[in-house]
């Protein structure tokens, strides 16, 4: 047996800082039990975090690989693994293997145009590695444009970074919604797909889309009616996945496994693929 | 090398309102029986599953032994008329099965049988002993 | 997985005596959940208490496990502890190290490695448990009186007495039921209708007591505190509020050979007729299949003669829907019939009577004003031959038998036997016995004076035969005791029938989803500890719809059911136990399995709409648990073949997590 | 050409047995023939196919992946993995032979399976030529030859002798460690059997099976079928065809723990099975008929797209056999592909 | 050997489906090699002719499917059952599992289903054809110069061997007569697995649940089965698990299966029918059936609509657990 390691065997990870997002949404620091960040990534890519006896499963990685500290995971509660991961403490140490997943071109694709990020509510986690990524490079890229929508103001993620870091950059725009109007709110309110419409952008841009399955749809409407080609739009996917390296079969759809040739398409790519995602 | 004694792990229900109480009651009059049995509080006999009967060998209990009211006497009328039933085919597959009979037992113990409790469980956790291990109903996965 | 403080109970040197503690809550400190372990000499005492309190406060802790003395002492007290640190009470587990673990132990090493694994599966436990909090259902301060015999009088009575309005349905035309048409009582030999009927009168009077006369019940839906209950009032058409029970309709009625039901048949009624003098209520009834008015629109005389016009040919019958928060059935019992049991030529001779029909004749009120004679002719009786166990105790003879004792035979008998000796010295009386049961206050003293001061003629052995001859009735028998066969020429022969349900019991029981044994006697909640209240709650028992009784005990559980009845109805809100069956309707098949098995009929079923994940929706059907009427056994959860059923408080995961960590 | 007596078999097996534990086809009481490891004694089955494909020797159905200790908040990853022994698997068939270079595609494309991969480097197979193909058999149609099985030795058995050629290396390493019980040949016998062989291929019902409207890039085209609907209809979502198919390799990962532990396994999964693809908050499979069509999308159009061609079906015929319903890749063939009329 | 033709079939169907009655119908579908049919759901007469088949291979058992098909099909499904069928369906209805009102019966007479492995046994494999002639079944094969012919009745299905019932105990139509209860010698296997030493059994056990591959073939094809979702798929059943990871799980799955359907099986035999492993299951369902028989009275699940379970059931005299064994016909 040679002593090679197995992309199915993690590491062991521990937890040193738990931030309080929203109601059902956390944030993970995690690190190596030595105290180094488990492994370096590109915008966009995954890991699998796992608690023994509890499950594995596929998380964004929230932090910028331009942060060489540690990994941050934004995670929202909905099942067994994520309701664990809600009652842990610091100091807790789960598992964690990866990277997993092809990145967003930042590097080709993304380079010198001006981006457009649209999320609506945890689809914030994906798109906050590659934000940063490139207000990290911000020389690299056009402006930037953030469109952001969530139900209610408590459950905008990353509030505060937002319009304390992220809006006081030069040539970023930050562009906040929400659903239903509140008091304590003099910003937009409505649905990200119509603010986008409303917002009316320059189709110069090219356009990153995540969040729930419904708000992409309809988002890419509007960037379409607004005369944005499918092929200037990403977005990320979430399907099922177990091993993370496209062998167990359960990301699957048409000739593409989620987890090894996503987690990131151009929606033009995805028109290609049956409609199972 | 020393040969440590075999002690059997026996995982016994109690129905709350006879069963469990007859414990007590062997407890308040000092009735000794091994240590080898271990009780879990039930509402009734009859909410034991086959499940959790499986379980328990599965994780390496030699013998399971599920105690009620006495037929008649349930607190809630008829359901260890139900455990009887149900347990009487269970048993009757499991040694169908192959698998030692004696491991598995239903007894009717009142609240005021402190001494048969008592004697149950000694009579019971003997006859465990003399099988040995469960060996037919084991989970490897689980052995230390 | 919860925040957990774990709390090991010295309980002085009862359990610290032969389980050290301190490594106890040593080893319980490293299991999952676990941030606080601690011990201590009286964790009951109030500083043990404190300790708790305190722990919850400074370590955030959401679940407590205990190690100590058996749940059954001290559960409610920490439970109690809990809710003062303000957490929910069912937070608590106990892990039983005391009457399970030091007090059956005397090796130390075993008893703390036992205690360990005990806390273990505490532990494990309390992480899986959830607050759970009981329910709240309003109670409907009114309560309904099925049967209005001395039972339900009674019950009706003492209800009312404590303020809560009462409904009785009788259906009879009048209330009374069987003690109304008994002539003594045993063993006082009061009469019976001197005591009965102050208390009909004072059923009739009592503002907070309806009747429902010549009603029944005919649907029951809710549950504890909410029923609703259909009662159907039979048209008996005479204005009840009307009619003033002058009886003048009654002597006009042309319609006068129709046999009298309350004298057993023993004589005629009229087609209109009040059942008895002082029936409750006292109004006439018009017999639907006697009278020429309303069979063939012919007649019309007690209209005619009726002062108040109180007679309403048209009138139909009445729906009454009304709620009630506790139902007591009191549907009492009959002598069984006598058909079958050809050997005792019942059906053959007038002569050969049912004890009931010979407390019609011996009663002033009854078909002969009392005069004990022959019904054949009409003659005076000579030789009485009273047979006992008649259908009952018959465990060979069950398809015409019952096979319990019907209990009241033996005192009534000796009673009979001795007013006849009493009233009609020239008369021998002879008492065919199996056994002679009389435990009861003053019954065997009652017994042994028919015997020894009448002169009754006891006779251990059973009737072979009775063949009528002439006009005597020749009677076989064996005495046991002389070891001999007896012949005896006998004038009247009464039999000492069995007595049964009603046979209006097992619908109800149905509508009521109460059970019933084989007998069709409703069964009680617990047979010595809850003997008046039936397994559905909500539910009571009185008199002999539960089992055979005589007056006094019947009268002594009429008012034991009435004070449950009390208990509830005083109550504005029912607190039910959290520890309730729940269905999981996305898994629940619908199958019925756990309504099959539910003592308490907590479980119905209702068609719900799923909405799918494709947006398409799906209407299955699925159980659903009244917390307010299950009692929390679980066998419903076995029933489960999909797992849907659990039940709070022992949940599957909960009893495999125990199992876990006992077998680990 | 190397040639062993039947009359010699058994000593043959004795031979391999010495330094590596081996596996052929046993005859089992209901009359069906597994693989199961030969002792002295053990008698080599004569039946075609085995019920269950060899897959298991190098992916078997459970198979542990690591072990984990925790203690509070702790966790230890223990690596459970441990070297394989060699060992020989023979009268694999040579539709079963096939069935692992699908497998291989899967498994030691980059990243590499470990478990997979050191079974693989450690096992030997040996292949048989098949004699009388079933009318279930159409390995034909994916370019198989029966007659013609790969592997790292291939034979052929005749009425008398046993015919043996090493492929590869370990193939020829194997020969020529037993040596002692064969001896050199002319390959007369073996191509007298590939004639007759050939022949009744030519017969088979399946053979003008065609695979031309499936492949690489056929997706548009198939996926929206009205066929599936029919196909799928009376489908019961049980997991046999994949189960007892030589290139299913979907999986599950599941985590048991045993009380004193976890142990993280991996175990095969059905794509046919409701929960494969269930999430927390949804499944993109909802219906039957989407897992029934995922499984013959994916061996017949998203599996050849990405590994050159190559179908994910050898035509053992087993699901054609097993199934409850006797539904199957053949009909959906029949059916999608239009061609019903061959 | 079916004394009934595919035709009077489809002519019954074409019936009720041209006056509205059904608009679809549940049959079995003409497969590749004439023994591999398919349930098939026909909307026309038409689609009947093409591809309905009537042969000793109709074996499937239609009743489960009715729990899914009634829930989305429009108008009354006809379906075809055989007197073994109807017992299931009986069960189903009892079990509330679907609406009577959209289904149409017909009961059909049964011969006894062939088991194509055991006519293999006897031809060989290469089926290139297979036809019955009365109470022949002629199997022409690749390999063989004439077709074999071969007496239907010896190579009946197991379940077949064992018939419990010709009686149809549901139907709207019946086709043929009603039938009868018949004797059966089920129970004789299990009496003597029984006669077996405990040893014995645990090794015939062991030996036939290591086959198992848990591919639910067995649970999914039972129509006892019906669960929304098995406590093996439910991650919170505690019991979860797919694979037959060992002999105790082997075990688990097959004695909580068994109970599950215990009281509720009608010994249909399609466990052992589809199981791809032949392992004989139905001999832990007929244990039940014994047992139960034995200790609380004969029982038919299915036998009528509403029947309460015997394990949903009791009386007060029942035998205590401790007795089961006294008097068994036993080992030494």
């Amino acid at each position: 047996m040679n002593n090679m390691g197995d992309t199915l065997i993690p590491s062991v990870g521990v937890i040193t800082d738990v931030r309080i997002d929203t109601p059902d949404i956390k944030t993970f620091r995690v690190v190596t039990s030595d105290g180094k960040k488990a492994f370096d990534h590109r915008p966009g890519q995954c890991a699998m975090l796992s608690i023994p006896g509890v499950g594995e499963a596929m998380f964004s990685i929230t932090s910028s690989p331009t942060n060489t500290e540690y990994m941050e995971f934004s995670i929202k509660k909905c099942g067994c693994v994520t309701e664990w991961l809600h009652q842990a403490e610091v100091g807790q140490q789960i598992t964690i293997r990866g990277p997993y997943g092809t990145p967003f071109p930042v590097d080709d694709v993304f380079a010198g145009k001006d981006l457009l990020f649209i999320a609506g509510g945890v689809g914030l986690a994906p798109l906050r590695s590659v934000i940063n990524y490139c207000r990290h490079y911000r020389d690299r890229y056009g402006n930037i444009d953030i469109v952001y929508g969530s139900r209610s103001k408590a459950d905008l993620l990353d509030y505060r970074e937002i319009i304390e870091e992220w809006a006081n950059d030069a040539g970023v725009k930050v562009h906040l919604t929400i659903d239903n109007p509140q008091p304590d709110w003099d910003g937009h309110v409505g649905f990200v797909p119509s603010y986008v419409k409303e917002l009316g952008f320059d189709t110069d841009k090219t356009a990153v889309l995540c969040g729930p399955p419904i708000m992409i749809k309809f988002t890419l409407e509007a960037l379409v009616a607004l005369g944005f080609d499918k092929r200037q739009v990403y977005t990320t996917l979430e399907l099922r996945m177990k091993c993370g390296v496209g062998k167990c079969g359960r990301c699957n759809v048409g000739a593409k496994y989620v987890c090894k040739d996503g987690p990131v398409f151009r929606c033009d790519e995805l028109e290609e693929l049956p409609s199972e995602y | 090398m020393q040969v440590t004694e075999y002690k059997p792990l026996i995982v016994a229900f109690c129905c709350n309102w006879c069963s469990y109480a007859g414990a007590d009651l062997a407890g308040n009059n000092r009735l000794a029986y091994p240590a080898d049995v271990k009780i879990i509080r039930v509402p009734c006999s009859c909410r034991v599953n086959p499940t959790f009967i499986l379980r328990a060998f599965q994780r390496g209990a030699d013998g399971v032994i599920i105690c009620g009211c006495h037929p008649g006497d349930c607190h809630y009328t008829s359901g260890n008329y139900y455990t009887r039933r149900r347990m009487a085919t269970l048993f009757s597959m499991l040694d169908f099965l192959g698998i030692e009979r004696e491991r598995t037992r239903v007894e009717w113990v009142s609240a005021a049988e402190g001494a048969k409790f008592a004697a149950t469980m000694n009579e019971f956790a003997q006859k465990v002993a003399a099988l040995g291990e469960n060996k037919r109903l084991e989970d490897l996965r689980c052995k230390k | 997985m919860q925040r957990v403080g774990v709390f090991v109970c010295w309980c002085g040197s009862n359990i610290a005596g032969t389980v050290d503690v301190q490594a106890v809550s040593e080893a319980l400190k490293n299991e999952p959940g676990v941030v606080f372990s601690a011990n201590y000499q009286y964790m009951c005492s109030q500083a043990g208490q404190e300790m708790i309190k305190t722990a919850v406060k400074e370590h955030h802790l959401t679940g407590i496990v205990v190690c100590s003395c058996s749940p059954r002492m001290h559960e409610a007290t920490f439970r109690k502890t809990a809710v003062a640190a303000g957490l929910n009470p069912y937070m608590v587990e106990i892990a039983n190290i005391r009457e399970q673990c030091s007090w059956v132990h005397k090796d130390v090493t075993a008893g703390t490695e036992k205690a360990i694994i005990l806390g273990k599966a505490a532990i494990a436990k309390v992480n899986l448990n959830t607050p759970l909090t009981p329910g709240e259902s309003p109670v409907t301060k009114r309560a309904l009186v099925i049967g209005g015999g001395i039972a339900g009088i009674q019950t009706a009575l003492d209800i009312a007495d404590a303020g809560f309005p009462v409904d009785v349905v009788e259906k009879q035309p009048t209330i009374g039921g069987k003690m109304a048409q008994l002539d003594k009582t045993f063993p006082t030999l009061d009469c019976a209708a001197c005591i009965l009927t102050p208390k009909m009168v004072d059923v009739a009077q009592n503002d907070k007591i309806r009747i429902f006369s010549y009603s029944e019940v005919t649907d029951v839906r809710g549950f504890v505190g909410n029923f609703d209950v259909t009662i159907k009032k039979k048209a008996r058409f005479v204005k009840e509020d009307v009619c003033t029970g002058c009886g003048a309709c009654v002597e006009k009625c042309p319609m006068k050979k129709i046999p009298n039901e309350f004298n057993l048949g023993m004589d005629n009624r009229h087609a209109i007729y009040i059942p008895f003098a002082q029936a409750v209520p006292k109004v006439a009834t018009i017999d639907p299949d006697a009278c020429n008015m309303l069979k063939n629109g012919k007649c019309g005389i007690c209209s005619k003669v009726c002062a108040a016009g109180a007679i309403d040919y048209k009138q139909k019958d009445e729906i009454i829907e009304e709620t009630y928060g506790a139902i007591v059935v009191a549907t009492g019992f009959n002598p069984i019939s006598m058909e079958k049991f050809d050997e005792y030529a019942y059906s053959q001779s007038k002569d050969v009577i049912t004890s009931l029909e010979f407390e019609r004749l011996t009663n002033a009120a009854g078909p002969t004003a009392g005069m004990l004679v022959r019904p054949s002719d009409g003659k005076h009786p000579h030789t009485l031959v009273f047979v006992q166990c008649v259908g009952s105790r018959c465990e060979s003879c069950a398809e015409k038998g019952k096979e319990y004792c019907s209990k009241i035979c033996c005192m009534y008998t000796a009673k009979h036997a001795m007013l006849t000796r009493d009233k009609y010295p020239d008369t021998e009386v002879y008492v065919f016995y199996v056994d002679v049961r009389t435990p009861g206050k003053n019954f065997d003293e009652f017994y042994r004076r028919a015997v020894e001061e009448y002169g009754v003629k006891y006779v251990k052995g059973m009737v072979g035969k009775i063949v009528p001859e002439g006009d005597k009735l020749k009677v076989q028998a064996s005495d046991l005791i002389a070891n001999k066969q007896l012949h005896l020429d006998a004038d009247l022969v009464v039999l000492a029938a069995a007595i049964e349900p009603d046979h209006s019991a097992r619908p109800l029981a149905t509508m009521l989803t109460a059970s019933m044994d084989t007998n069709d006697f409703f069964t009680e909640a617990h047979p010595k500890l809850r003997p008046v209240e039936s397994p559905t709650a909500g539910v009571f028992l009185s008199g002999t719809c539960q089992g055979p009784k005589d007056i006094p005990e019947t009268v002594s559980q009429a008012g034991a059911a009435a004070s449950k009845v009390i208990g509830l109805l005083v109550k504005d809100k029912l607190t039910g136990n959290p520890c309730v069956a729940i269905a999981n309707e996305l898994t629940c098949n619908g199958c019925s399995s756990c309504e099959r098995v539910c003592p308490y009929g907590a479980i119905s079923y209702l068609d719900k709409e799923f909405r799918m994940p494709d947006r398409t929706t799906k209407i299955r059907r699925v159980a659903s648990v009244n917390p307010a009427v299950c009692q929390g056994c679980g066998a419903c959860t076995v029933a489960c073949p999909s797992g849907a059923m659990d039940l709070n408080g022992f949940m599957n995961n909960q009893i495999m997590a125990e199992v876990d960590a006992i077998c680990k | 050409m190397l040639k062993c007596s039947l009359d010699n078999v058994q000593t043959l097996f004795a031979e391999i047995a010495k330094e590596a534990k081996l596996y052929l086809p046993i005859d089992n009481a209901d009359g069906t023939a597994v693989f199961g490891e030969w002792s002295r004694g053990v008698a080599w089955s004569n039946a075609l196919n085995t019920a269950k494909s060899p897959k298991d020797f190098f992916f078997p159905q459970t198979e542990d992946l690591m072990r984990f200790r925790t203690e509070g908040k702790k966790i230890e990853v223990i690596d459970v993995r441990r070297e394989s022994d060699d060992f020989v698997v023979f009268g694999v068939r040579a539709c079963d032979v096939k069935s692992f270079d699908v497998l291989d595609r899967v498994f030691l494309s980059e990243p590499c399976d470990s478990f997979y991969a050191e079974k693989r480097a450690h096992g030997i197979i040996v292949s048989l030529a098949c004699t009388r193909p079933a009318e279930t058999c159409f390995c034909g149609i994916f370019g198989i030859h029966a007659a013609e099985p790969a592997g790292d030795v291939s034979a052929w058995k005749t009425e008398d002798a046993l015919y043996l050629r090493a492929n590869t290396e370990k193939g020829t390493a194997l020969v020529a460690r037993l040596s002692s019980v064969l001896e050199e040949c002319s390959d007369d016998a073996v191509n007298a059997q590939k004639e007759s062989i050939a022949k009744i291929m030519n017969k088979l019902p399946l053979k003008d099976l065609s695979t031309e409207a499936f492949g690489g890039g056929k997706t548009q085209d198939l996926f929206h079928s009205p066929a599936w609907d029919a196909l799928s209809s009376a489908c019961l979502g049980c997991g046999t065809c994949t189960f007892v198919c030589p290139t299913c390799q979907c999986y599950d990962i599941k985590d048991f723990n045993t009380g004193n532990g976890v142990i993280r396994y991996r175990c095969w999964d059905s794509c046919m099975y409701s929960e494969f693809t269930k999430m927390a908050h949804g499944n993109n499979r909802l219906t039957q008929k989407e897992r029934f069509r995922q499984r013959f999308m994916h061996k017949l159009v998203y599996y050849p797209e990405n590994n050159d061609g190559l179908f994910g079906c050898v035509g053992c015929g087993r699901c054609l056999a097993k199934c409850p319903i006797s539904m199957n890749i053949v009909k959906v063939m029949k059916q999608i592909g239009g061609n019903k009329g061959e | 050997m079916q004394k009934i033709t595919r035709e009077q079939l489809i002519d019954q169907a074409s019936e009720l489906l041209a006056n509205g009655t059904v608009s679809t119908v549940l049959g079995w579908g003409a497969g590749e090699f004439g023994y591999d049919v398919t349930p098939t759901l026909f909307k026309t007469a038409e689609e009947m002719q093409n591809g309905f088949v009537f042969n000793d291979f109709c074996g499937a058992n239609f009743s489960k499917y009715l729990v899914s098909k009634t829930k989305t099909l429009e108008g009354k499904l006809l379906v075809f059952l055989k007197p073994c069928d109807t017992y299931s369906f009986n069960q189903l209805l009892t079990e509330h599992r679907f609406d009577r009102e959209k289904v149409y019966v017909v009961g059909i007479p049964c011969e006894g289903m062939a088991d194509i492995a055991k006519v293999k046994e006897i031809s060989g494999e290469g089926i290139s054809s297979i036809a019955s002639d009365g109470d022949r079944i002629v199997v022409t094969t690749l390999y063989a110069d004439a077709p074999v012919k071969i007496d239907a009745r010896n190579v009946l299905a197991e379940r077949c061997i064992h018939c419990k019932s010709k009686k149809h105990v549901a139907y709207d139509t019946l086709l043929g007569e009603e039938g009868d209860v018949v004797a059966s010698a089920r129970f004789d296997e299990v009496t003597r697995l029984e006669s077996m030493t405990p040893d014995e059994r645990f090794a015939f056990w062991q030996n036939e649940l290591s086959k198992c591959i848990r591919c639910n073939a067995c649970r999914d094809a039972c129509p006892a089965c019906t669960c929304e979702t098995c406590v093996f798929d439910n991650p919170k059943s505690g019991v979860e698990n797919k694979s037959p990871s060992n002999s105790f799980e082997e075990q688990m799955f097959h004695i909580i299966r068994a109970f599950h359907v215990a009281g509720r099986c009608t010994d249909c035999g399609e466990c052992a029918r589809v199981c791809p492993q032949n392992i004989p299951l139905h001999l832990l369902n007929r244990k039940f059936i014994k047992d139960i028989n034995t200790f609380y009275g004969e029982y038919q699940a299915g036998a009528e609509v509403g029947s309460r379970s015997p394990l949903t059931d009791y009386t007060t005299e029942d035998l205590e657990p401790s007795e089961i064994f006294v008097g068994r016909n036993e080992h030494a």
